[in-house]
């Protein structure tokens, strides 16, 4: 017992909690922008998995860290506009879809990296991002090294979700960035065409989702390699539904999603004789319990999934 | 007078269908035209060409004098024109604010002036006499409501040219009247109105002027004053029509009995003790505000959801299964409240839709295989047999109109010779021809010894149609009384639930239960 | 899969092809090690190397079939995750050479399999590294429990134990054979409960080391360089020995059915411990260095165990 | 602009719109091959001649064809009941899983043949049945969107599968590397043709996409579970009992994919490999929805799946580009397939 108080009580398990949580924070505003506006996004994988590519590449052929946050950014929007088209004034299935863009993404980031760093014999490195104690915060014992010592982008993932709260419930875009997740028919009767806001919204997603792969290149490590994201899109899309598509508890899904991987990572140091496929179970089943209890309060925006054409019935 | 809107020569095809030719339309300041056809017409199409939400293929908009670019919406509502669509554009899961402010405000700006909004949406409400809460949910409101904060968006754009299409389709008589008040007044505030609707009382009563539509053109225009009803649906439809006489009813055994029936928690409104008696030959109509219960109470009749508590037999037997093939089998035949949502699957073919609920008989299986030779003709059958126009049978039923797919239900379940028919708004949405159709495609069953449950709320139709009224309160049935009795006044006193006057007529008439 | 654009004409007319195949991309060390040494061997104009990488267990035979059919001598892989194909693949293909990663037998005249045998070289690193800790706790992150791995760590062990039996040591599995994040998080989570020095038998553990500020060693390859002030220490494998082997064999007709394993060893030169001067204490190096010698020798035998470390 | 649906699709373009999909998919692939420094066209003829050229082209492309169709089929079958199944991967490998475990019950190697590969079939098919029942559970019982608990399992399934083959299963003689004890040689498929992997699996593929099209197109089942799909509140009406009919989509759509992976153990790998798929249950998806979810359109699918996969593998061997254009061009194809068949029913209106 008193084990599991040293994990808890451990100053470098809170910090990794943040560390680990950033990406699917970065993911999971992503996948709920693209839910708000009505688009379920699948192709988040593989999104993450370019973001994370083409954000390490910038850097290694000599671009700031930022720039190469950019870049991804930018990189992930250009495969949030591709699934917005295909999705939004097309109508295809956006199961379909979405899985189509990450197998896409996916081996076009791996096939792009290979020509770019062909032939590598150990991953090649970049310097990433540093931890950047905030200034007296990060001197406050236990809370300011775990929450005032990580690296920028942890900051800025943690700011989104502020600034993407505010945008959604008090801003005139975010209510129809609402309205169009809830009825794209009432949007268009007044005035604002959901087609192209759908776009917009799924490309601003997607840039996130982007940023949120840069994350593993450009800070939790230092070089890319291929099948790196191992399926941290997929809980992105879980958690959306966990947090009932509201950014306040898709921060809070995240941190106690990654609190259970971390937690697990330092389990396993000390307990003996228990399958670490048990430990690496536990989240994606701590998820599913959640979503069963939280499914009752959940509010799907009810346009989530149906296409929207202009006079068709 | 001004001329505030101006369409001219506007033209509008779908693939081979010419929704609109060469219509021309014209309003004035302060006045209500009502624009009158049969389903299919063309009056929503036009309708949406002037709001922008479809682009004419021929033909101007110009409002004010001012000539609108096609296809934009924006454009219209920045120009004065709001529409009441006829299927609600709300968001159920916003509040009430929230859906009257989308799209109000510049988009990019950095915060929503939510106070502001809030101010004027009260001040219209009050101005109006349209009460709502600004804070509560679209989904916690009544279809009335709903109605409300429609035209509500619409003001809150500084409308001066209201559209509404089909605004009473949904609305009890009182909610209809009190919404024709309303728009009165806004005439008299300087609106101006175009609205749509199959029920010539109405239009006769609110409008000053009518526009008729026929296969998409113009085809009469009438001062208000200057013509009548009779003249209205001959006009409309092309040829006379006139809604079937009923002749005296000759009620035979008691087909079906409910004994305190009561229904808790499935959602919907719940049922309290009703207890009922249907007899053979006999329609009896069951009137009621909606919410109040008429749905739940199709609901457990229909087979859909059993009882919690209470009885119900059939021809002397107690129904003790409440499945719907059970109830089918057991001779009752359902004809849905909502005929997209619930009686049809749009994109199933005509021939599935019409066999579905009888998928089970040996008519249309054997040994779990669907026998398709059979089912097809049966469905050409109905088809033929209803006049069910524009339908093939390997069709995909949701290009029928509103009537055509009426009739298409009508025929399923008049095939299948029930000895009960549970009828839940049969005429909701119909143009009149379609409704004297229906109407005598009910009477007819009833003439061959079926006996009838009608749930509606037009008035003029339970009267019409049945023999008995009751009415349905907080999910408790009202005495019943003669129709020969009933008239707008005594029914409009037991939909609110004062049922004195109907225990004493029940009373005289000695027509227990 | 990409060639090495060497000229043509500096190739030897004898070149033999060569083709690898990869379970892993490139970069996992594993892979690199047989990588560097195949492209090593083709810049010389020993042999004209081509090879697939990131191929799953599923297209693992097809890649080897097809390699097989466009004329390749000899085919270099893995066949841990495909053990019963590879010598059916083998079977169907008699004039192919094979020499595959294998904890299996050889297998016919054609079916040669290597094992990776650095755990000499992780013994000697884990006695500078008993020789270090500061704690008293020492930690090593492993990929999957299979035996090579195994051995690997208990090597280390064994050599962390043979200075100072008090050292505690404790280890990870991260579950994959390639996800350096995970490897990293795991070597923080090592720290976290104490350990000052980390064996990374898998890549990424040195970068929760460095961030720390303790110190690592490595496996496989040289991380010295890319960790300079942390890897301070590196149990080096080569497949050159092998690959030299089995190509001189394949040339000549001699048949490659046999286990090359041996070659692994440190008296072959198979491998060795790398290591920082000036890091480990003098004499803890001097005693390491004893050892090595004997190793080399042949007089001492680090015990090989192959069961999953508690 | 905007689209408009043909009630009736010309026929010659529903076949012209595939064509014009490959050509465009190989367009932009070619693109690529060329930035990589090879010449597209000798890489198109290579991705012919890999995926159809030799007899072990072809007998790969239909090996590899075989887990698809089935895939292919458990997606078409739970999307046309909307029943949201993207756990077709996880599905696979519990069936995979379960003919290992029934394996090792040593009576099994005593049966004949015919009967212990039924019984492994059945089995692999119930143990993908059982996973996918738990998310239609949820859903049911809780409201529980199977999108996400579906997806979620194939996680879960997949470690299953690792602690089995790392414990109670693991090969004893696979020298401590991850693998399940073999199957007995009893229950392996025979091979079709000589000295390939091509396997009876194909064949049992082939009658399932049959047997699954004449259930959905003449059952009673089929037709309940359609309507279901497509308006649960009118089925209701119709008297279609939802539960019931989305618990038999669950264990066909289930039991397909299940089946899936079964037939993967006993026709090409003997064991089970967490590396078992190459996403085959995430492929199934993609396959079924080109193929319009018609079952035996889903045959087609998979064949073209197969061998874009298997041509352009091949093809990145030959000419020493990076491996991963394969996927490359079987996502672009895949993407450009699903918009053509879109175009093909639609027409752009201004
Ligand atoms: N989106 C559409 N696509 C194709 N055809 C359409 C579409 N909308 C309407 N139509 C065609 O336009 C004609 C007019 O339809 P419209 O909806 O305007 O009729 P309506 O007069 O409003 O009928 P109702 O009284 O039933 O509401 C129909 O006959 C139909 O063929
Ligand atoms: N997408 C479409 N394409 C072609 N024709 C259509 C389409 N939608 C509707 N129609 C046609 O439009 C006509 C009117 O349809 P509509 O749905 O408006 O009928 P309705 O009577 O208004 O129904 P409701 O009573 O439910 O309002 C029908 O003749 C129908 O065939
Ligand atoms: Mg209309
Ligand atoms: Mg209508």
């Amino acid at each position: 017992m008193s084990v599991l108080f040293d994990i808890l009580g451990s100053v470098g398990m809170w910090e990794a909690v943040l560390r680990i949580a950033t990406p699917l924070i970065l993911g999971t505003l992503g996948v709920l922008l693209c839910e708000r506006v009505g688009v379920l996004n699948l192709g988040i994988e593989g999104i993450m998995a370019f973001g994370a590519m083409i954000g390490w590449l910038t850097v290694y052929q000599g671009g700031d860290l930022w720039t190469g946050m950019l870049a991804a950014a930018l990189g992930g929007a250009a495969f949030g506009f591709l699934h917005a088209l295909l999705t939004v004034p097309l109508g295809l299935s956006q199961h379909v879809t979405g899985l189509g863009i990450t197998l896409f993404a996916s081996s076009f980031a791996y096939y792009v990296f290979r020509l770019a760093v062909p032939t590598a014999s150990s991953p090649p490195t970049i310097d990433p991002f540093q931890p950047l104690s905030v200034p007296v915060l990060s001197e406050i014992p236990f809370l300011g090294p775990v929450l005032f010592n990580q690296t920028a982008p942890t900051y800025l993932a943690v700011a989104f979700v502020a600034l993407i709260a505010w945008g959604l419930y008090r801003t005139p875009l975010g209510l129809a960035v609402r309205m169009a997740g809830e009825n794209p028919h009432a949007l268009d009767a007044q005035g604002i065409d959901p087609i192209w806001l759908r776009i917009g919204t799924i490309m601003a997603g997607s840039a996130l989702m982007g940023m949120g792969g840069a994350f593993l290149t450009l800070s939790a490590f230092n070089s890319f390699f291929p099948t790196m994201i191992q399926g941290r899109g997929w809980v992105c899309v879980a958690l959306v539904v966990f947090a009932s598509w509201r950014p306040g508890r898709a921060l809070l899904g995240a941190l106690l999603f990654a609190l259970f991987d971390a937690f697990q990572l330092r389990l396993q140091t000390v307990v003996d004789g228990v399958p670490y496929q048990l430990f690496l179970m536990m989240p994606y089943l701590l998820s599913i319990v959640a979503l069963i209890i939280m499914a009752r309060r959940a509010r799907v925006p009810q346009a989530l999934m149906q296409p929207y054409r202009r006079g068709e019935r | 007078m001004t001329r505030v809107l101006e369409l001219s020569h506007i033209t509008k095809r779908f693939g081979a269908v010419t929704a609109n030719e060469d219509v021309s339309l014209h309003l004035d300041r302060g006045e209500i035209v009502a624009l009158l056809g049969e389903n299919g017409a063309g009056k929503t199409t036009l309708m949406s060409i002037l709001f922008g939400h479809y682009t004419a293929d021929e033909g101007t908009v110009r409002v004010e004098g001012q000539e609108l670019p096609p296809g934009r919406s924006r454009a219209a509502i920045r120009a004065g024109v709001g529409m009441v669509h006829q299927h609600f554009a709300l968001a159920p899961n916003l509040s009430v604010l929230d859906n009257v402010m989308t799209g109000t405000e510049p988009l990019w700006r950095l915060r929503s002036d939510r106070a502001a909004g809030r101010a004027k949406l009260v001040a219209l409400s009050e101005r109006f006499g349209l009460r709502v809460d600004p804070d509560a949910l679209v989904s916690d409101l009544s279809v009335g409501e709903c109605q409300r904060v429609e035209i509500l968006k619409a003001l809150y754009n500084d409308a001066r040219i209201l559209i509404l299409d089909e605004p009473t389709a949904v609305l009890t008589a009182q909610e209809a009247e009190s919404l024709f008040a309303t728009l009165r007044q806004m005439t008299e505030n300087g609106l101006s109105l175009i609205f749509i609707s199959h029920k010539l009382h109405e239009v006769m009563s609110a409008s000053d002027r009518v526009v008729v539509l026929r296969r998409g053109c113009v085809v009469a225009e009438r001062r208000t004053s200057e013509t009548s009803r009779e003249e209205l649906a001959e006009l409309m439809v092309g040829r006379k029509v006139e809604r079937p006489a009923r002749a005296p009813a000759v009620p035979g055994r008691v087909l079906l009995e409910a004994v305190d029936l009561s229904l808790h928690g499935k959602g919907g409104a719940s049922l309290h003790d009703v207890s009922f008696r249907l007899r053979a030959g006999e329609t009896l109509g069951i009137i009621g505000v909606s919410g109040n219960g008429q749905t739940t109470l199709a609901g457990v009749v229909s087979g859909l959801y059993p009882p919690s508590s209470g009885s119900l037999s059939v021809d002397g037997r107690a129904v003790t299964r409440h499945t719907v093939p059970d109830a089918i089998a057991a001779g009752i035949g359902r004809i849905p409240e909502d005929r997209n949502a619930e009686g049809s699957i749009g994109d199933m073919t005509t021939w599935e839709n019409a066999v579905l609920e009888r998928i089970w008989s040996p008519d249309f299986s054997a040994r779990g295989f669907v026998r398709r030779a059979a089912a097809r003709k049966a469905t050409a059958d109905i088809l033929a047999r209803y006049d069910v126009r524009g339908a093939s049978v390997d069709g995909r039923i949701r290009l029928l109109s509103g009537g055509n797919m009426q009739k298409l239900i009508l025929g399923r379940v008049l095939e299948a010779g029930p000895d009960i028919l549970v009828a839940a708004q049969p005429s909701r949405g119909l143009d009149e021809g379609a409704i004297a159709g229906v109407h005598a495609r009910l009477l007819e069953a009833r003439g061959r010894g079926a006996g009838v449950l009608l749930i509606s709320e037009d008035l003029d139709e339970v009267i019409a149609l049945s023999d008995r009224i009751r009415a349905i309160v907080n999910g408790r049935l009202s005495p019943a009384i003669p129709a020969g009795r009933a008239n707008a006044q005594l029914l409009g006193l037991m939909m609110a639930g004062d049922w004195s006057a109907a225990e004493r007529i029940e009373a005289e008439t000695h027509d227990a239960l | 899969a990409s060639t090495l654009f060497a000229p043509s004409i500096l190739r030897a007319q004898t070149a033999l092809k060569v083709a690898g195949i990869h379970a892993s991309p490139v970069e996992n060390a594993w892979n690199s090690v047989l990588h560097a040494a195949l492209q090593a061997a083709h810049d010389e104009g020993m042999i004209e190397y081509t090879f697939s990488e990131g191929v799953s267990g599923t297209d693992y035979p097809r890649a080897m079939r097809e390699y097989a059919e466009s004329g390749n001598a000899l085919i270099v892989g893995e066949s841990y995750a495909v053990e019963r194909e590879a010598r059916q693949v083998a079977g169907d293909y008699p004039d192919t050479a094979f020499l595959m990663g294998s904890s299996g037998e050889a297998s016919g005249d054609n079916f040669g399999v290597f094992g990776t045998w650095n755990w000499e070289a992780a013994y000697l690193c884990g006695m500078l590294a008993a020789a270090m800790t500061q704690t008293g706790k020492v930690g090593s992150v492993g990929a999957i429990p299979i035996p090579e791995v195994n051995m690997l760590i208990n090597g280390f062990a064994d050599g962390v134990h043979a200075v100072n039996p008090d050292v505690e040591h404790s280890v990870s599995f991260i579950g994959t054979f390639f996800d350096p994040p995970r490897a990293r998080e795991a070597g923080l989570a090592q720290i976290d409960s104490g350990a000052d020095i980390l064996f990374g038998e898998r890549i990424g553990t040195a970068d929760a080391a460095r961030e720390r500020g303790i110190k690592a060693i490595g496996s496989m390859i040289d991380y010295t360089p890319r960790y300079p002030d942390t890897v301070f220490a590196n149990a080096l494998w080569s497949f050159r020995p092998l690959l030299d082997a089995a190509v001189a064999d394949t040339g000549a007709g001699n048949p490659t059915g046999k286990n090359y394993t041996p070659l692994s060893l440190m008296k072959d030169g198979g491998n060795d411990i790398s290591y920082v001067e000036g890091v480990a204490p003098a004499e803890a190096v001097a005693r390491m260095e004893e050892v090595r010698a004997a190793i080399k020798a042949g007089e001492f035998e680090v015990p090989r165990n192959f069961e999953e470390p508690a | 602009m905007r689209f408009e649906r043909r009630e009736h699709p010309s026929r010659a373009l529903t076949l012209l719109a595939p064509v014009g999909a490959i050509l465009a998919a190989l367009i932009v692939a070619g693109v690529l091959i060329a930035i990589a420094g090879a010449n597209p066209f000798r890489a198109y003829a290579l991705i012919l001649n890999g995926a159809f050229g030799s007899r072990l082209g072809i007998s790969e492309t239909l090996t590899r064809t075989t887990p698809l169709i089935l895939t292919g089929l458990a997606a078409a079958v739970a999307f046309r009941a909307r029943l949201w199944n993207i756990g077709g991967e996880g599905q696979f490998y519990l069936g995979a899983i379960a003919v290992a475990a029934l394996g090792m019950i040593p009576a099994i190697a005593a049966i004949p043949a015919p009967i212990a590969i039924t019984l492994c079939c059945i089995a692999g098919a119930v143990a993908g049945m059982v996973l996918l029942l738990v998310p239609l559970g949820l859903r049911l019982r809780f409201g529980v969107d199977e999108v996400v608990t579906t997806l979620l399992l194939n996680f879960v399934a997949l470690l299953f599968v690792s602690l089995m083959i790392e414990g109670a299963m693991k090969d004893p003689l696979a020298f401590g590397w991850p693998q399940s004890v073999p199957v007995p040689d009893n229950t392996l498929l025979a091979t079709l043709i000589p000295r390939t992997r091509l396997h009876a699996g194909l064949l049992i593929a082939l009658a399932m996409a049959v047997l699954v099209w004449f259930v959905q197109a003449r059952s009673v089942f089929g037709m309940r579970a359609r309507a279901a799909g497509l308006n649960p509140r009118a089925a209701a009406f119709a008297g279609v009992p939802l539960g019931r009919t989305l618990i038999g989509v669950a264990c066909l759509s289930g039991g397909l994919a299940g089946l899936a992976g079964a037939i993967e153990v006993m026709g090409v790998k003997g064991y089970v490999t967490t590396d078992l798929s190459p996403n085959y249950g995430y492929s199934g998806i993609v396959i079924a929805m080109l193929a319009n979810l018609n079952p035996l359109g889903v045959i087609f699918a998979a064949l073209f799946t197969a061998v874009m996969f298997v041509g352009a593998d091949s093809m990145s061997r030959a000419l020493s580009i990076p491996s991963y254009i394969a996927d490359v061009t079987v996502a672009l194809s895949l993407l450009t397939m699903l918009v053509a068949i879109f175009l093909a029913q639609y027409r752009i209106r201004r």
